[in-house]
């Protein structure tokens, strides 16, 4: 147990009655509420986090926050741990369990390093230089560099937790809780408007947490605290802590992040582990804030070296001493006042390294006050120390000509701490995803928004506006801007009283060169180990745009996406280039600022709710009765029905020889049903189906085939006249969606003249075939007010009717080529009708039977389905050339005579058949003439559909087969070699039972 | 041996009136199904006045206009498309209101869909917040208001939300995706606390 | 995610929607090969402002147009099949 | 040229790295070219450097308005395959898998190809029955594939659910060993490099504004950087095909749609093979940095924005969380999108025009990274030849008048459903 010695003994927004145990690289320490990881191990003395991407070099904090690329750890344990995670952003909680990453065999010594002490061997885009030789050892290679890569480890478990979405609609949604954020949202929420304000941290403040500042002549924490109570007072406000919202997209939606329960060990029952928030705003307020930037000099990445800002939070939030020792190098204004807070917090201010030579008065009676020497117009050329800390630095003076040659270091100061601050980069992401145009602002040395594009507005820290009186009056002049453009007519509450603040008047420094004696790297992106020479060389060997050089160096791409780095790379490019900072311009800002978790993107989505199941009215029944289902579409079909001890193959043949022996019943509730009226609905019917329904009696069913517009076979089915200006048009189960769009479309916009009325009823009707021998005594006994006989109810005709005293239609169509019929009753009385014919036909031996006999029966007769209509076949080809009437216009009859759709050598439907009899066809078998020969193989065609059929007591098969119907009886080889069969089939006829119908119309 | 058939729940494998999700008092959400519903859609050719008008005759009120629903006697009418609405009440006999309607105005196409449709209400302080979960609508009370309807997505499922009173919304999906639907509902109101409550 | 404005429901999310594709391509009246081989294949495919035609599928089910503008995803609005698309604001 | 080898990397060390040279000059365009090129990325430059090397044609100009690679070339998912039923289209991708095995070789510059495996998931029967009927053309036609069985493909992605959540069980696969990924961006590099040392002109940030015509032949192109003259002019600007054919009076089966690709933080290996799925529509593998890079389909609207919408985001992670539960605490940190050339068949176009002298290779689909070399290669022998190769006779622009089109899923002339 190591006590908190870095812990200031007051101060800090940390609970010191709560004390929270956890472990880092199973080592125990304490921390209190409040803590952050990072902070909680700062207290502890730690000052090696981790280790970095490439180099493996020694890590400690840059930052306190968003914008460390350092401390990254693998949280948690087993199911629930995480790779990645920034220290600076895990709240501790008791019991928190973290290991460092990316080193082997520990933190302290990892051999990994070694990579280091090459360096020079690997510079920026090496590996396109080399791994070439031998070829063949690339992925020898490969597997080295990705094990030396990567960094966390993933999860190999199910996670336990669960993930909620949340759609959210709002007049303002205000983007960051910092002064600026809290004027805006309070002002327009004020005006009574739906405000919806979202911040990453735990409480609302921004960096009035992380400051010692005045507002309302109270500390601005304090201020900040109490305007965010108000906020979740008003029911008009949504606050959102721990939120961070990352992405932008079109028409003014905003994607947050929320974490609800990533603060605790685990989620509490029922609750989610994060939510994804879809903001739909009528108006934005951006007051995202501002990153402070590195310092590019020889060493800068030795742990303690740490930006600022960093060192503040840790000594005013967190109560925690960064250091004993520390100096602190600027090249502006804003350190003077981390200066202040760290000598207030009880840390020795070794001196301030001012770049500048005129320093603002103001700057200079802080440092006094606080009895604190600035060397001005000096830079820090080198940090010097191991990977437990900085122990000096080397510092330079600034000749009277300028940077960058700066001769030698001229005094070494020791310090266990470097404070750096290089200036400020407003964080404009978001911005730049809303498609807002940027400028860089030369006096500021950043990049600040210029143009908005979408209903939003940038105020404070973001939109380059630095003291706290500024952003506060310029949040809440935007959120009277916003509110009023939202159609409120909102007056501006007064801005409080604050602290003032001198501007930063910071000097453009962006590399420093190595003094003598020290050359270690320099860096400028920290997680990447991009360096200042690697940016040189990109330059060097051309790669100068700034996409190539972010794609050829890795600048910037790291998890943090060069939230520190970026502007330096480009400066220093731009140095290269001999242009100014704009002339080279930025890479684009991607979604998300900050990354998203997986879980929460796809929210409770997933496995059946990825994709909804569909389940037909009798599916209770099929389950009872043990049947397998196979997918089809969205929906789920009964395979077969197998009895105990039977084999699923054993069930679905039993069941196929049975129907055609006695009768049994099969679910076809899946296939698409339409219901079309209207005065025109024959004629829109003749123009959607190659073939005619103008003449088609009341009553009647007709089979029909429809094409797409190219020519190519659509989808086919019954259509049966129900009355005069009412059909009932059937699909295949896969297309009944697109055919209704298809009917929908021609029917709203291509023909709008025609009365008719498309609906979809699939739904509406639980669908059961009958079919076999017996099926006419089954129902006779059942069907109330119809007569059944053949010449009263003949192949093909329809009627509406009763059963067990439902209201149903009964067709006399057949799938299988048997006696057969279809029932269809409303789907609530499917499960009952099922049953009852169950009971009904016991005496005739009934049985239900599923798809794989369906299936079979199907082939056995010629039938085709998916494998057949495939998008690719004409009507002729699958053999309903003759069917296509040459006495209408219908869809597709112009484009399907093109040249190359009429070709006497296009693959045609035919019948296949074992030569010997007894070999299986191969299913997605090719049709060939010598399997054996010379590589390509000319491909004759191809086995679409194949069973082992009891009826013809063989396997059978279709395929399609150039020229097929002229090749009746020649053998080829159907061979799969994925499977390494080969099976010599005959081509035959496609029907295979009853060729003249006689069953069927029995 | 079945001599009558009678309706069946989609639900019925997993409808188990309880409480679910944390404890909460009142339940933040709480579900019933409306089962034996009569649901008819009447669709009129666009601007064909005159099948409208046949339409009110026949159901006593003027229809309701675009994402609205009201009260006819004990029916209620839901506007689904141009010229096309959904007529809901309780018939004595399958189909009584479907004839109704074909007999009183042949130029609308009439198609009896009380099988095709659950039908769940889903009522309580939170319900609101539990369809958001998924619904890209905004349902909030001073926009989504009683008497309103709407159809739309939800779980990658369509369904018609038609708000009754402040706090309690029917909802009507495919009968074929009620029972994956039903589990989204359940695992979305779960955070809240809910109830399931028997069949109305 | 866009939002768009159906003619008869009122404004909603995209993915209520279905693309239909571009709304300026006619159904030629007569039998013309070409004519109906530039209608099923051939678009201008501009970078622009473009009339298209969606399917409000989760909602009404009524086709509509929209003028949208291809690389910002500007809406200038929407209308029924027949109607007129309002006039894009030029700026 | 410095030719690229561990020991001019290790000479190089000695002095810093200071006297490497530039992978490619910055020349000013000249008045004329025997051959323009219009599109700086993988298939302009590849066309460039077969030019050169197979054909001796080097007095060419690429013409690229904004950075080489900048397009489709370096926004892709990096997935390499030659996996095709249809002839006309196995035969092309394999001749260009072929070509991809000798890069880094031919080019002294390794392009990273990973022949780490594409396995197709397939989820029912009926998946089953395609996949086969692929797989077995793919070897009838001399391409490689084998079928997995479920624990064949659970011993090579141990992190993938076999049941896919009980909504999508894997119930087999179709693998193409020879497939794998490839560093995108040092394709167009290693090209660039290429056909620079072999005397092409490679001009950056030069845009094309106009294609001047002299009845049915093209005589050159108004630039942002003046006008030149060419002998022949060849387009490779998929995305904007479209526009830049309309430039020459032509209009084309093609509709632009944004496709949009993501990455996860980077984490050590966990998945070692390219892995993709027809439960919905998604493909994952993990980039040599570690992160997870994964996309489906496309965003459903014609768009030219190289940024897309979150709801395809959460679809093709809803995908790929259902077949990897585990990856589900892991974070996306970062989202593209690129501008498709989508084809009326799902096929592209490497082919002669209407117009005498101007050739067009476009339509790439989702299909563009891996036909980088075969489509330069036959595009370049298109255009010395004014000739289609044998490997791009199929892929002509006039297939869609005739009806011999090229239509692997059978779904029909909607561009956004291939």
């Amino acid at each position: 147990m190591t006590d908190q010695t870095f812990r200031h003994s007051t101060g800090g927004a940390i609970d010191r009655t709560q004390t929270l145990q956890f472990t880092f690289d199973g080592k125990r320490y304490q921390g209190y509420h409040g803590d952050t990881l990072a902070s909680a191990l700062m207290a502890n003395g730690v000052r090696l986090f981790g280790r970095s991407f490439k180099y493996h070099r020694p890590r400690g904090l840059l930052g306190a926050g968003f914008e460390d690329p350092n401390a990254l750890v693998q949280l948690r344990k087993g199911n629930r741990t995480e790779p990645n995670m920034q220290a600076t952003r895990v709240e501790l909680y008791d019991g928190l369990v973290a290991e460092s990453q990316n080193r082997w065999p520990s933190l302290s010594f990892d051999l990994g390093a070694l990579t280091d002490l090459v360096g020079k061997l690997f510079p920026a885009g090496f590996y396109y230089k080399t791994f070439m030789w031998p070829a063949s050892m690339w992925m020898t290679y490969e597997h080295v560099i990705r094990n030396i890569a990567g960094m966390g480890k993933s999860p190999t478990d199910v996670d336990p937790d669960k993930y909620a979405h949340r759609y959210e609609f709002c007049d303002v949604a205000v983007i960051g809780g910092g002064p600026a954020g809290l004027s805006a949202a309070f002002n327009a929420a004020n005006a009574g408007l739906r405000v919806v304000i979202v911040d990453d941290a735990p409480e609302l403040g921004g960096g009035l947490l992380h400051r010692t500042l005045e507002v309302d002549s109270q500390s601005g924490a304090t201020w900040a605290t109490d305007v965010e109570h108000r906020l979740r007072a008003m029911d008009n406000v949504r606050v959102l802590t721990r939120t961070t919202a990352a992405a932008y997209y079109d028409h003014n939606m905003i994607i947050a992040n929320e974490r609800i329960s990533d603060h605790l060990p685990i989620p509490t029952a029922h609750t989610p582990r994060q939510r994804m928030w879809q903001i739909r705003a009528t108006e934005v307020v951006l007051a995202t804030g501002s990153l402070e930037r590195p310092m590019v000099f020889a060493g800068n990445d030795i742990p303690n070296v740490m930006l600022a800002s960093a060192a503040q939070s840790l000594a005013v939030r967190y109560g925690t001493k960064a250091g004993e020792r520390t100096v602190i190098f600027t090249n502006n204004s804003s350190a003077y006042a981390v200066a202040k807070d760290l000598s207030d917090a009880g840390i020795a201010i070794q001196a301030i390294v001012d770049a500048r030579t005129d320093i603002p008065a103001e700057d200079v009676v802080m440092a006094e006050a606080a009895n604190i020497g600035i060397l001005a117009g000096h830079v820090v050329m080198a940090a010097e120390g191991g990977k437990h800390g900085i122990k000096r630095v080397q510092v330079g003076k600034i000749p009277e000509s300028g940077a960058p040659d700066i001769g030698d270091a001229t005094l070494t100061i020791d310090c266990d701490l470097l404070a750096v601050s290089g200036g400020w980069t407003p964080s404009v992401h978001l911005l730049s995803q809303s498609r807002g145009k940027l400028r860089f602002d030369d006096e500021k040395t950043c990049f600040v928004p210029r143009l908005s594009f979408q209903r939003e507005r940038s105020a404070g820290a973001c939109n380059g506006t630095f003291d706290l009186a500024s952003c506060l009056s310029e949040g809440t002049a935007a959120g009277i801007e916003a509110a009023n453009e939202a159609g409120a007519k909102a007056t501006a509450l007064p801005v409080p009283a604050a602290s003032t603040e001198a501007p930063m008047k910071p000097l453009p420094l962006w590399s420093i060169p190595w003094p003598e004696g020290n050359h270690d790297k320099r860096f400028v992106d920290y997680q990447n180990d991009v360096t200042a020479e690697d940016v040189a060389l990109a330059h060097r060997e051309g790669y100068r745009s700034v996409e190539h050089l972010k794609r050829y160096t890795t600048l910037g791409m790291a998890t943090d996406q060069g939230r520190t780095s970026n502007v330096n790379g480009l400066a220093i490019m731009a140095g290269l280039r001999g242009e100014d900072i704009p002339a080279v311009g930025t890479t684009t800002f991607r979604p998300p600022f900050s990354p998203f978790t997986l879980g929460a993107v796809a929210g409770p989505e997933i496995n059946e709710h990825m994709a909804p199941i569909r389940r037909t009215p009798m599916h209770d029944w099929h389950v009872a009765a043990g049947a397998p289902f196979v997918p089809a579409g969205a929906w789920l079909r009964a395979q077969a029905y197998p009895k105990q001890g039977e084999s699923l193959k054993e069930a679905y043949m039993r069941e196929t020889v049975h129907v055609r022996k006695h009768v049994g019943i099969v679910d076809v509730s899946t296939l698409g049903k339409i219901d079309v009226q209207g005065k025109d609905a024959s004629e829109f019917l003749n123009r959607l189906y190659i073939n005619g329904f103008g003449k088609l009696p009341v009553g009647k069913c007709r089979y029909g085939v429809m094409l797409r517009e190219d020519g190519i076979a659509y989808d086919d089915g019954t259509v049966t006249r129900l009355a005069e200006n009412r059909f009932m048009v059937t699909t295949t189960t896969g297309h009944a969606g697109p055919v209704m769009i298809h009917m929908e479309r021609h029917a709203q916009i291509v023909w709008p003249e025609l009365d008719v009325k498309i609906i979809s009823v699939t739904d509406d009707w639980a669908a059961i075939a009958i079919a076999g021998p017996n099926s006419r005594k089954v129902l006779a006994k059942v069907i109330e007010g119809l007569d059944l006989s053949n010449d009263a109810f003949p192949f093909m005709a329809f009627s509406e009717c009763t059963i067990f005293g439902a209201p149903a239609r009964l067709f006399r169509i057949s799938f299988s080529g048997e006696l057969a019929y279809e029932l269809n009753v409303p789907s609530d009385y499917g499960h009952d009708v099922w049953q009852g014919l169950m009971d009904a036909g016991a005496d005739e031996h009934i049985i239900p039977y599923g798809t794989e006999a369906m299936g079979i029966m199907r082939i056995e007769k010629g039938h085709i389905v998916g494998g057949e209509l495939n998008g690719r076949t004409t009507a002729d080809d699958l053999g309903f050339g003759r069917m296509q009437s040459t006495q209408k216009r219908y869809i597709g009859d112009v484009l399907k005579d093109r040249s190359d759709l009429i070709r006497t050598d296009r693959k045609q439907l035919v019948g296949l058949k074992p030569v010997d009899g007894v070999s299986k066809i191969p299913r997605g078998a090719r049709l060939v003439a010598d399997p054996n020969g010379p590589r390509p193989v000319p491909i004759e065609g191809e086995v679409t559909s194949q069973c082992e059929s009891p009826h013809v007591g063989s396997p059978i098969g279709l395929g399609m087969l150039k020229s097929g119907r002229q090749r009746h009886g020649e053998t080829l080889i159907a061979t799969s070699p994925v499977t390494g069969q080969d099976v010599p089939v005959m081509v035959c006829d496609t029907i295979f039972v009853d060729p003249e119908g006689e069953r069927l119309r029995g | 041996m079945v001599k009558q058939a009678s309706r069946r729940s989609s639900l019925a494998s997993v409808y188990k009136p309880s409480p679910f999700g944390i404890s909460a008092s009142p339940p933040g959400v709480t579900l019933a199904e409306r089962a034996g519903l009569s649901l008819v859609i009447a669709e009129c050719a666009a601007g064909d006045a005159a099948c409208i008008k046949a339409l009110s005759k026949a159901l006593g009120t003027d229809m309701p206009p675009p994402g609205h629903s009201s009260e006819a006697g004990d029916r209620r009418i839901t506007w689904l498309a141009p010229g096309k609405w959904m007529i809901v009440g309780k018939d004595k006999s399958y189909g009584e209101t479907a004839s109704l309607l074909e007999s009183s105005c042949e130029d609308a196409a009439i198609n009896d869909v009380s099988s095709s449709k659950t039908v769940i209400r889903a009522s309580g302080p939170n319900v609101r917040d539990t369809l958001a979960a998924s619904c890209t609508i905004d349902l909030h009370p001073s926009v989504f208001k009683p008497g309103m309807s709407a159809t739309t997505d939800l779980d990658h499922v369509v369904v018609t939300i038609d708000c009754i009173d402040a706090d309690t919304f029917d909802l009507y999906v495919s009968r074929a995706y009620a029972v994956s639907f039903w589990e989204w509902l359940i695992e979305a109101s779960e955070e809240f606390g809910g109830e399931v409550k028997a069949a109305i | 995610m866009l939002i768009i404005d159906c003619p008869w429901c009122g404004s909603r999310a995209q993915t209520e929607f279905t693309y239909e594709g571009d709304a300026t391509v006619e159904r030629p009246n007569d039998g013309d090969e070409k004519a109906f081989f530039e209608y099923v294949y051939i678009r201008d495919n501009p970078s622009g402002w473009l009339d298209e035609m969606w399917q409000h599928t989760s909602g009404c089910r009524r086709f509509l147009k929209v003028r949208r503008h291809v690389t910002t995803h500007e809406i200038a609005g929407s209308a029924k099949p027949g109607d007129e698309l309002p006039e894009v604001r030029h700026d | 040229m410095t030719r690229y080898s561990i020991f001019s990397l290790a000479r190089n060390a000695l002095t810093s790295h200071k006297n490497w040279t530039e992978a490619w000059r910055s020349p000013d365009p000249k008045p004329h070219y025997d051959v323009i090129i219009i599109g700086g990325g993988g298939h302009g430059l590849a066309t460039a450097y077969y030019l050169a090397k197979e054909h001796g044609i080097t007095n060419v100009a690429i013409l690229e308005k904004g950075w080489i690679g900048g397009g489709n070339t370096g926004r892709n998912t990096t997935i390499v395959r030659s996996n095709y039923e249809l002839e006309g289209n196995a035969h092309f991708y394999e001749l260009s898998l072929k070509l991809w095995e000798g890069m880094s070789q031919d080019l002294n510059y390794n392009v990273m190809f990973s022949q780490r495996g594409v396995i197709n998931l397939v989820h029912n029967d009926a998946q089953i029955d395609a996949a086969q009927r692929r797989g077995n053309a793919m070897r009838l036609n001399g391409i490689d594939a084998e079928w997995l069985t479920p624990a064949q493909i659970k011993e090579r992605v141990p992190l993938l659910d076999l049941n896919g959540g009980g909504r999508f069980p894997t119930v087999g696969g179709l693998c193409q060993p020879r497939g794998g990924t490839a560093r995108h961006d040092a394709v167009a590099w290693g090209y660039a490099r290429g056909a620079d040392a072999r005397g092409v002109d490679i001009i950056q940030g030069c845009e094309v504004t106009a294609i001047t015509r002299d009845g049915n032949r093209v005589t050159g192109v108004e630039t942002s950087r003046g006008t030149i003259t060419a002998d022949k002019i060849g387009i490779a600007v998929a995305g904007h095909s479209s526009q830049v054919a309309q430039m020459a009076g032509l209009n084309l089966p093609i509709e632009s749609h944004v496709l949009q690709a993501m990455v996860s933080e980077p984490i050590k290996p966990c998945i070692d093979t390219v892995v993709t799925s027809g439960s919905g529509h998604l493909y994952v593998s993990q980039s040599d940095k570690g992160e997870l890079v994964f996309g489906g389909d496309l965003d459903f609207y014609n768009s030219y924005a190289q940024r897309g919408n979150f709801p395809r985001l959460e679809q093709v992670t809803q995908n790929l969380l259902t077949l990897f539960p585990a990856f589900s605490r892991l974070r996306m940190l970062r989202s593209w999108g690129g501008i498709m050339d989508m084809s009326m068949d799902g096929s592209p176009i490497i082919s002669k025009t209407p117009l005498d002298n101007f050739y067009i290779n476009g339509g790439w689909c989702y299909g563009g990274f891996k036909a980088t070399p075969g489509s330069g290669y036959v595009f370049a022998h298109t255009i010395a030849q004014d000739r289609p190769h044998p490997n791009n006779e199929a892929l002509s622009l006039n297939r869609f008048e005739t009806g011999a089109v090229l239509d692997e899923k059978g779904i029909g002339p909607w561009a956004k459903l291939h």
